[in-house]
C-alpha cells in the first residue's frame, strides 16, 4: 500500500482538481497554438463574450436547483429585446423605460411557465417546451414572420448597457459580474437559497417543512425570465436590433454550463460559482477554436466533442469524490 | 426435533469507512425453523442480510450453505445455493401484473417469446396452494394492497420450489394489524416445507410469535442465542438488544396543563373521509387508530393541509384558523413528523444542520442572509437533546439510521414554537432504545402544554402513550376511547371492526 | 357517506381519454373544412411523413421505458435525431463515392452503434445524466457529421433509397412497410421477451429491478443502443425522404421526436411512454400540422398550436391523474 | 400585362422560411399577386428547414392546386415537383433552377457574385487580405454561384488574399453570432493586417460584422454582402461606415414576377426557362440611400 502512496496522490489530486487541470490545459493550448489568445483584448473577448451567455446560464441556474428545467429561456431573451426595441423605437421611450420594458416583457415569460407549472401540472420540461412553440410563433406572429426590428439610432444610454464602460470595464462584463453576485447571495448564502436548494432537492419534503414551493417557483420562473430579459437588452443594444427567434441558440450552451457547474459541486448540486466556470470554459473554448484555424466543420465538431468530454470528466470528478450522492 | 444446519455464518466481519458494521458475527439456522434476528437500528442486522445476499464482501469468516462453504459470495451462488430474500421495501413494479413481478428474472419462454399463459397459471396455483390466498394474475401491482404486494414478494421468492432459506426484512413494517395476519400465516405454512426462514424484525411480539429461536445482535456483535422462546422472552431479548433493561417502554404520566387546543369540525376531503369532527386539549395526547383505507393517513395530510378540504373548519386555542396549505399550518403552530421520513421528512441530500434549520430559516438570518454559526449551535444544541448519532451537524442524513432520521425531523419541530404536534406512524423501522426515547419525547412535549396527534398502525404504541383514541373506519369515525384500562386486545378488535365500540365501553 | 368511487373511476375515464378526444376533434374540424383531408391518399401521405419522427420516436420509447419517464435523470435520448442525419450523411457521402449501399449501410451501422455505446458508457459508467449526455453527444454527432458532408447538400438517387419514398407493395408503400416491420421486431423485443420484460422492469422500478437481480444498468446501456440503432434505420427514411442528406434535418426531427413522445404519454391509459403511444403522437403530429397547412392557416401560428395542444393535452392528463 | 388572370385558380405557395427579409418578401409578392389577380392561395412555411420545405409539396399536390410556386429550397425539393409534374401541376420556382419546372424567376446570381467581387477589389485598392463568410456555399446552389463568381473575379486581382479558415455564419442568431467571431478575428488580425469582409451569400451577417468593427474602431475595415434588404442599405447609408457595398435584389418583384408567370403560362403564353429580375448594385452611401427609396422602402433623410 505505501509504495502506492505518490500514485495516490495524483489519483487524489486528479479527482479534486480535474476539471480545474483541463481548463489550464486547454488554456495553455490555445496560447501556445496562437499567442493572441493571451493578449488582454482577447481574453477581453471572451469575457465580454460570454456576458449574454453568462446571464442565461443564471436564470438557468436558479430554475434547475428548483427541480426543474427552463427550454424557454431563449424566448425570455427574446421578448426582453423586443420589447425594449419596439419601446424605444415605437413608443420613443428613454434608456430606461425601454429597460423596464423588456425586463417585464421577459418576466412575462416566466409568469406563462409558472401557470402552466404550477396552475395546470405540467411538467417544468414540457410547460417550457410549449412556452417555446407558443412564445417562437408569438415572435414571428408578431414580426409578420420573423423579420428583425433594427433601431439604428439607439440612444447613446441604451447602447452603452452593451457598448459602454464603467471604469474601463465594459458595462455587459459589470452587468454580469453584478448578478453573478446577486445571484450567488441569494441562492448559496440566503434563506431563500436553502428553501430553494430544498425544493428542488425533495419536494415533498420541503413542503412538509412548510416551505411555500409554489410561491418560490412562481417567484423563481419570473426572476429566471428577467434575468434572461436583461441579457436581451445587451444582446439588442449590441446590434442595435431585436432578431427574433435568437434566443435559441443560447439554450444549450446555458444547459451545459449548469450541469458542468452542478458537477463541479461536491454534492452535485447546481450552483452559481459552477455555473460561472462552466460558462468561462465554453467561452474560452470558442474562442480558442475560432483562433486555431480551423476548418468551420472540424471547429464545431471539436467543440462538440470537448463538450462531451468536459462533461463526462466533471461528471466523474464528482462521482469520484463523492460515491454516495446518487 | 432433530435440526439440521440449514445455513451459517462464522466470524463474519465487515467494516465500512469508520464503521465495523460486522464484527465476528455468527447466525446459525435450522431447516425447518423459523430464526429471529434482533437488535438495535445500526446493530447490523442488514448487513449481516447483505453479506447473506453476495451484496456485500466480508472481510473476515466463513458463509456456509447446506453444509457447503460458499466461496465466492456473490448473487448468483448464493442463489443457486437457494437462499431467497423478501425484502423490506415492497420494491415492485407498479405496472406490472402479478404474473410478470413474480416471475420477474426467472420468466418462463416459450418458442416465441414469452409463455405467459405457464406464467399466469403457475402463479395463480402457487398462490392458491402455497400462500392460502387467491388472487388473479393479471392485475396490476399499483391495484394491489400492501399485504397483497407481501404476498407477491413471498411468491416471487418461493416460485421456482428450489429456495432453501428464505430471509424476511422487516416483513409487516409496511402492514396494517389486520393484514399482518395474512402474512404471517403464509410464513408458518412455508416452515412445513422444510424451509429455514430467517426473520428480521423490531416487533418484538411478532417475534416471540413467530420464532423458534433468536439471534440478538448488538455492535454488529452476536450478544446471545435463545433456543426457546416464550411469550415472556420479550424482556430478555431487549435487555440482551440494548444490553441495558428498558423498564418501560411507555413513559408515566404526571399533571397536564390544560385548556382548549386543536378542534376539528366537519371535515372532509370528499373522497377518503366525511365530516369528521375531532379536538385535542392542551396536554393531551390523541390517538387516531384504524387499518390502511380507514382514511386515517389522509385526514392527517388534510389537518397539516397537504390535501384540499372541501368542508370543515378549524380552531386552535379558540380562535378560528385557515389550513390550506402545510405552510399555514406551521405559520400557525402546527407541526407535522410524518410517516414517510424518507421522502416527506427530511431532504436526503442535506447536511444534518441544514434540514434540522429548514423550517425556521428566518430566525437565523442576518439580512436575509442566513447564519451559519446559529444554525449550527441550534443543531448541536439539539444532538444534545435528542442524542442523536453521529452527533455531526454536517453529516448528509441519507447516511444516517432509521431512528437518528426521525430524531432528525423532531430536532427540526423542537426548534419552532409549535403548539400542535401531529405525529404519523413515529417509530416505524425505529428499534425498542429509540422508540422508548421517541415515547419520552412526545409525552414531554404534552407535558409541556402542547397538543399532540399520534396516528398509528401499532396498537401497543397507541395503548400505551395516548389518553384517548378515536377509531377511523371507512372514512369515519367510529368510536372514541379512553386508554385506561383499555386492553391492546380490545383495541385491536375495535380497529378491525371485530367488536363493536358500544360493547367495548358498556364492559367498562 | 357520499363517496362512490365507482363514480369516480368513470369520470376519471373519460377524462383520461380527452387528450385523444381532443385530437379527434381537432382532426375532424380540419377534415370537415380541409376537403382533401380525410382522403385515402392524404391519410397515407401524413403516414409516409411521419415515418423518420415515428422511427426516432420508437427508439426514444425504448430508452423511456428502460430509464423511466423523468425527463431529467431518467430515460431520454436526445441525440437518436444526429444519429439518424449522421447515418444518412455517411451514406450520402460514401454512394458518391461509388461504394455498393450495402458497405455504406455497414460502415453507418457502427459509426451509430458506437453513438449509442458513447451514451451508454457516459450514462451508466460515469454516472451523467441522460438529458444532459444525449443533447451533448447531439451536439457533438452533428459537429461529426458536418465534417464528414462538409455540410453539404448531398443527392442520392440510389434505386433501394428511392424505393422506400416511391415504391408500392401490395398497394401500401414500401417505406411504410419496412417501418411496420421495424416497429413490430421492437414491440415484441421489448414486450414479448425476458430481456424486453427485464427493461420494462428497469424503467418502472429501477430499485425492483435491482432487487429482482436485474443488471439495470446494462439494460439501459442497451437502450441507447437499440435507440442509436432506430436513428440508423432512420437515416435511410431520412435519405429517402429528403432524396439526400441536407444539412439542418436534426434539428426539427428533435422537436418533433420529443413532441410526439411525450404527446403519447398523455394518450396512454397509464400515462407512461410508450413505444405505440409515441408512434401515436407522431403521427397525430403530423396529422395536425398538414391538416392546418392544408387548411391555409397562417403558418406562423402552427407553433403556437402546436405548443398549446402540449399544453391542453399534458393539462388533461394531469387534472385526469389528480382525479385518480 | 392587364389581361392576366387567375381568377378560379389555386395556387400553392410554399416558402422555405419567412424569418429572412427576403424569403418573407418574395412570399409576400408571390401571394398578394396571386389574390390581386383572382386566385386564391395555399401557403405553406418550411420553417428553414430544407427537408419540411419539400414536404409541404406533398400537401399541395394532395389539395390538387391549380399550380405550385416554390421559393428557395435544396435538391430535395426535385422528387416532389416531379411529382406535381406527373400529377399535371405545373411547378414555377424563384431562385431554385429545376428540370421539373415550368420557369425560375430569380434574380442574376452570376451578376451578382461578380459585381460584388468587383466592388470588393475596387474597394481595397486591389489588394489585401479578405476575410469571408461563407456557410452555405456547400448547400445551397444560389450560395454556391455567388461565392464561387466572387471567388472567380477575384483571381484577376493577384494581391488580394481570401483568408482561411473561412467563417461559417449561423442562420438564427446571425448579427449577434458574426460580432463574436469578427471580434475574435479582429484580435487575430491586430490594426492593418485585414482589409476586408465579405458575406458571401447573403447580408444578415454583416450587421454583427459592421458592429464589431465600429466598437473596436477599426472602421478601415471595409465590408461587402449581397442582398440589399433595407436593414443594411440603412447602414450602409450612414456617415463613415465601413459597410460599402451591396447589391440589392428585389425580392418581393421576384415574387410577384413569379406569379405573373403562373398567369401567363395559364393564358398560354409560352415562358423561358428563367425569368431574370433586375439586381441594384449599390456601392457607396449616396447609392445606397437612392436605392432605398427607389425599392419603396422609405426614405434616409
Ligand atoms: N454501505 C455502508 N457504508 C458505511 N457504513 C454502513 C454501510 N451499511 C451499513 N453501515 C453502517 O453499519 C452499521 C450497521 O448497519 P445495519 O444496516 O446492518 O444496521 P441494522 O441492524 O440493519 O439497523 P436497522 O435496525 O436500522 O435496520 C451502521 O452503523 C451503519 O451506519
Ligand atoms: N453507503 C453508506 N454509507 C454509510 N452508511 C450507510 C450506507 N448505506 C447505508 N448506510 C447506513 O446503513 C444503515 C442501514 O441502511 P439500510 O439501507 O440497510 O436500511 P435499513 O437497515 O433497512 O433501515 P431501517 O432500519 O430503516 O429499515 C443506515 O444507518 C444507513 O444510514
Ligand atoms: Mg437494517
Ligand atoms: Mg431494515
Amino acid at each position: 500500500m505505501e509504495t502506492s502512496t505518490s500514485t495516490n496522490m495524483i489519483w487524489v489530486l486528479l479527482q479534486r482538481f480535474g476539471f480545474l487541470l483541463v481548463f489550464a490545459a486547454f488554456f495553455g493550448l490555445f496560447a501556445v497554438w496562437n499567442p493572441v489568445f493571451l493578449q488582454g483584448g482577447n481574453l477581453l473577448n471572451v469575457i465580454e463574450g460570454s456576458a449574454v451567455l453568462m446571464i442565461i446560464a443564471l436564470g438557468m441556474t436558479l430554475i434547475v436547483a428548483t427541480g426543474g428545467i427552463d427550454l424557454s429561456v431563449g424566448i425570455a431573451l427574446d421578448f426582453g429585446a423586443a420589447f425594449a426595441v419596439v419601446a424605444l423605437k415605437s413608443y420613443g421611450m428613454d434608456w430606461f423605460g425601454a429597460a423596464c420594458a423588456g425586463l417585464i416583457g421577459g418576466s412575462i415569460v416566466g409568469l406563462f411557465n409558472a401557470i402552466l407549472v404550477i396552475g395546470l401540472r405540467v411538467s417544468p420540461f414540457l410547460a417550457t417546451l410549449s412556452t417555446f412553440f407558443i412564445g417562437s410563433s408569438v415572435q414571428r406572429i408578431f414580426t409578420n414572420g420573423g423579420g428583425p426590428i433594427s433601431h439604428r439610432r439607439m440612444p447613446e444610454e441604451f447602447r452603452n448597457l452593451a457598448l459602454g464602460d464603467i471604469y474601463g470595464v465594459p458595462t455587459e462584463a459589470v452587468i454580469a459580474t453584478v448578478l453573478v453576485v446577486l445571484y450567488f447571495l441569494v441562492l448559496e448564502r440566503s434563506i431563500w437559497g436553502r428553501r430553494i436548494h430544498a425544493m428542488g432537492m425533495q419536494r415533498s419534503a420541503a413542503i412538509v417543512a412548510g416551505i411555500r414551493v409554489n410561491r418560490i417557483l412562481i417567484l423563481c420562473f419570473i426572476v429566471a425570465s428577467m434575468t434572461c430579459a436583461a441579457g436581451g437588452l445587451i444582446a439588442a443594444a449590441n446590434i442595435r436590433m431585436f432578431t427574433p427567434l435568437s434566443g435559441f441558440s443560447y439554450l444549450l450552451d446555458a444547459i451545459a454550463a449548469v450541469f458542468v457547474g452542478a458537477a463541479l459541486h461536491p454534492r452535485g448540486r447546481p450552483n452559481v460559482l459552477g455555473t460561472v466556470a462552466g460558462v468561462l470554459f465554453l467561452g474560452m473554448v470558442a474562442n480558442g477554436l475560432n483562433l486555431m484555424g480551423l476548418n468551420f466543420n472540424t471547429k464545431d465538431a471539436l467543440q462538440g466533442i470537448i463538450l462531451v468530454s468536459a462533461l463526462a470528466l466533471a461528471v466523474a470528478q464528482q462521482r469520484a469524490r463523492n460515491p454516495l450522492v446518487s | 426435533m432433530s435440526y439440521q444446519r440449514a445455513f451459517s455464518l462464522q466470524g463474519v466481519t465487515k467494516e465500512f469507512p469508520g464503521v465495523r458494521a460486522l464484527d465476528k458475527a455468527s447466525l446459525d439456522v435450522e431447516v425447518g425453523e423459523v430464526h429471529g434476528l434482533v437488535g438495535e437500528n445500526g446493530a447490523g442486522k442488514s448487513t449481516v442480510v447483505k453479506v447473506l445476499a453476495g451484496v456485500y464482501q466480508p472481510d473476515a469468516g466463513l458463509v456456509t450453505i447446506g453444509g457447503e462453504t460458499l466461496s465466492p459470495i456473490t448473487p448468483d451462488t448464493v442463489h443457486a445455493a437457494g437462499v431467497r430474500f423478501v425484502h423490506q421495501e415492497l420494491h415492485l413494479v407498479p405496472h406490472f401484473t402479478v404474473a410478470e413481478s413474480v416471475f420477474l428474472g426467472q420468466e418462463r419462454s416459450g418458442r416465441l417469446g414469452l409463455n405467459t399463459k405457464a406464467m399466469r397459471e403457475e402463479t395463480e396455483a402457487f398462490l392458491h396452494d402455497m400462500l392460502g390466498v387467491d388472487m388473479p394474475s393479471s392485475r396490476l401491482i399499483r391495484d394491489l394492497t400492501t399485504a397483497e404486494r407481501k404476498l407477491v414478494q413471498i411468491a416471487r421468492a418461493l416460485i421456482d420450489e428450489a429456495a432453501k432459506v428464505v430471509v424476511f426484512d422487516e416483513p409487516t413494517a409496511p402492514l396494517a394489524s389486520d393484514e399482518i395476519e395474512t402474512v404471517m400465516s403464509a410464513i408458518r405454512r412455508l416452515t412445513e416445507q422444510d424451509i429455514a426462514i430467517l426473520y428480521v424484525s423490531h416487533y418484538l411480539s411478532e417475534i416471540t410469535d413467530i420464532c423458534d429461536r433468536v439471534t440478538v445482535f448488538r455492535q454488529g456483535k452476536t450478544v446471545g442465542v435463545f433456543d426457546t422462546i416464550t411469550d415472556q422472552s420479550g424482556r430478555d431479548l431487549v435487555y440482551a438488544m440494548v444490553g441495558r433493561d428498558i423498564a418501560d417502554m411507555f413513559p408515566v404520566k404526571g399533571d397536564r396543563v390544560a385548556g382548549p387546543g386543536l378542534e376539528v369540525v366537519g371535515l372532509s376531503d370528499g373522497r377518503a373521509f366525511a365530516n369528521i369532527s375531532l379536538h385535542v386539549e392542551k396536554g393531551e395526547i390523541l390517538g387516531i387508530a384504524g387499518l390502511i383505507g380507514s382514511g386515517r393517513e389522509e385526514l392527517i395530510d388534510t389537518i397539516y393541509g397537504l390535501r384540499k378540504a372541501q368542508t370543515g373548519t378549524f380552531q386552535l386555542e379558540g380562535e378560528p384558523l385557515a389550513i390550506k396549505s402545510a405552510a399555514q399550518a406551521v405559520d400557525a403552530g402546527i407541526v407535522l413528523v410524518p410517516r414517510d421520513r424518507r421522502h416527506d421528512g427530511l431532504v436526503l441530500p442535506m447536511t444534518m444542520a441544514e434540514n434540522v434549520t429548514l423550517a425556521t430559516l428566518d430566525q437565523n438570518t442576518s439580512l436575509g442572509l442566513e447564519n451559519r454559526r446559529v444554525a449550527r449551535e441550534r443543531t448541536e444544541a439539539q444532538i444534545t437533546a435528542l442524542d442523536i448519532r453521529p452527533p455531526d451537524p454536517d453529516v448528509v442524513t441519507r447516511l444516517l439510521s432509521g431512528g437518528n432520521q426521525q430524531k432528525v425531523v423532531l430536532a427540526r419541530w423542537m426548534v419552532t414554537s409549535a403548539r400542535v404536534f401531529i405525529f404519523d406512524d413515529p417509530t416505524v423501522g425505529v428499534d425498542v432504545g429509540a422508540k422508548s426515547e421517541i415515547y419520552q419525547l412526545i409525552d414531554d412535549l404534552s407535558a409541556g402544554g402542547a397538543c399532540v396527534i399520534v396516528s398509528s398502525s401499532d396498537p401497543v404504541e397507541l395503548q400505551g402513550i395516548c389518553d384517548r383514541i378515536v377509531i377511523m373506519m371507512r372514512g369515519d369515525i367510529i368510536g372514541e376511547l379512553q386508554t385506561e384500562d383499555l386492553s391492546v386486545d380490545e383495541l385491536v378488535s375495535a380497529i378491525t371492526g371485530a367488536r363493536d365500540i358500544k360493547n367495548l365501553t358498556d364492559a367498562d | 357517506m357520499p363517496i362512490n368511487p365507482v363514480r369516480h373511476r368513470r369520470i376519471s375515464e373519460i377524462i383520461g381519454y380527452l387528450p385523444l378526444i381532443i385530437f379527434a376533434g381537432v382532426l375532424l374540424y380540419i377534415g370537415l373544412s380541409a376537403p382533401n383531408f380525410l382522403t385515402f391518399r392524404n391519410l397515407e401521405l401524413i403516414v409516409m411523413q411521419s415515418l423518420p419522427v415515428v422511427l426516432v420516436c420508437a427508439g426514444l420509447g425504448v430508452v423511456v421505458m428502460a430509464g423511466g419517464d423523468d425527463v431529467v435523470s431518467g430515460g431520454i435520448d436526445l441525440s437518436i435525431p444526429a444519429t439518424a442525419v449522421l447515418s444518412a450523411g455517411i451514406i450520402a457521402v460514401m454512394l458518391t463515392q461509388g461504394w455498393p449501399l450495402i458497405v455504406c449501410g455497414i460502415v453507418a451501422f457502427f459509426a451509430c452503434i458506437i453513438v449509442g455505446l458513447l451514451n451508454a458508457a457516459l450514462v451508466t459508467r460515469i454516472g451523467m445524466t441522460p438529458l444532459l449526455t444525449t443533447l451533448a453527444m447531439f451536439v457533438a454527432v452533428v459537429g461529426v457529421n458536418n465534417v464528414i458532408t462538409s455540410s453539404r447538400r448531398i443527392n442520392v438517387d440510389h434505386p433501394l433509397i428511392v424505393a422506400l419514398r416511391a415504391q408500392d407493395v401490395l398497394g401500401i408503400p414500401l417505406g411504410i412497410v419496412v417501418v411496420v416491420v421495424v416497429l413490430a421486431v421492437i414491440y415484441f423485443v421489448t414486450h414479448q421477451t425476458r430481456w424486453g420484460l427485464h427493461l420494462q422492469a428497469a424503467g418502472g422500478s429501477r430499485d425492483a429491478a435491482e432487487i429482482s437481480g436485474l443488471p439495470v444498468r446494462r439494460l439501459f446501456g442497451q437502450s441507447f443502443v437499440l435507440a442509436a440503432f432506430t436513428g440508423f434505420i432512420c437515416g435511410f427514411f431520412v435519405l429517402a425522404r429528403g432524396s439526400g442528406s441536407s444539412p439542418g434535418v436534426q434539428d426539427n426531427l428533435m422537436l418533433e421526436m420529443v413532441l410526439a413522445t411525450f404527446l403519447g404519454a398523455a394518450f396512454s391509459a397509464r400515462r407512461v411512454v410508450t413505444m405505440w403511444g409515441a408512434v401515436l403522437g407522431a403521427v397525430l403530429v403530423a396529422a395536425i400540422s398538414i391538416g392546418f397547412k392544408s387548411m391555409g392557416v397562417n403558418v406562423f401560428w402552427t407553433g403556437l398550436i402546436k405548443g398549446s395542444l402540449i399544453v391542453v393535452v399534458v393539462a388533461f392528463a394531469a387534472l385526469a391523474r389528480r382525479g385518480r | 400585362d392587364g389581361h392576366l388572370s387567375l381568377e378560379g385558380k389555386t395556387i400553392g405557395v410554399a416558402v422555405v422560411g419567412t424569418q429572412h427579409f427576403w424569403d418573407r418578401e418574395a412570399f409576400n409578392g408571390a401571394t398578394t399577386t396571386v389574390e390581386k389577380l383572382g386566385g386564391t392561395v395555399v401557403p405553406v412555411d418550411g420553417g428553414r428547414d430544407n427537408q419540411v420545405h419539400a414536404d409541404n409539396h406533398d400537401i399541395l399536390l394532395n389539395n390538387e392546386v391549380d399550380a405550385v410556386i416554390s421559393i428557395l429550397g435544396d435538391g430535395a425539393v426535385e422528387p416532389k415537383f416531379e411529382a406535381l409534374k406527373n400529377a399535371g401541376i405545373p411547378v414555377f420556382t424563384v431562385d431554385h433552377p429545376s428540370p421539373h419546372a415550368v420557369n425560375n424567376t430569380t434574380s442574376d446570381n452570376y451578376y451578382m457574385g461578380t459585381t460584388i467581387g468587383r466592388y470588393m477589389a475596387d474597394a481595397i485598392g486591389g489588394q489585401g487580405k479578405v476575410a469571408v463568410f461563407n456557410a452555405f456555399e456547400n448547400a445551397l446552389r444560389i450560395c454556391g454561384i455567388r461565392a464561387g463568381l466572387w471567388k472567380y473575379v477575384l483571381q484577376d486581382y493577384p494581391g488580394i488574399e481570401i483568408v482561411q479558415p473561412e467563417l461559417a455564419e449561423e442562420f438564427a442568431n446571425a448579427p449577434e453570432d458574426a460580432r463574436k467571431k469578427t471580434l475574435d478575428l479582429l484580435s487575430q488580425y491586430p490594426e492593418g493586417t485585414l482589409d476586408a469582409i465579405h458575406v458571401g451569400c447573403w447580408d444578415q451577417p454583416a450587421i454583427g460584422v459592421v458592429q464589431a468593427l465600429e466598437e473596436v474602431g477599426r472602421t478601415d475595415i471595409v465590408v461587402t454582402a449581397l442582398d440589399g434588404g433595407p436593414d443594411t442599405l440603412e447602414i450602409m447609408a450612414e456617415d463613415g461606415t465601413p459597410f460599402v457595398a451591396n447589391v440589392a435584389q428585389q425580392p418581393n418583384l421576384i415574387g410577384s414576377t413569379s406569379a405573373m408567370n403562373v398567369a401567363r403560362h395559364f393564358a398560354g403564353e409560352s415562358l423561358l426557362p428563367q425569368t431574370y429580375v433586375d439586381v441594384v448594385p449599390v456601392n457607396g452611401q449616396a447609392e445606397a440611400k437612392a436605392t432605398y427609396e427607389a425599392l419603396g422602402y422609405g426614405s434616409l433623410d
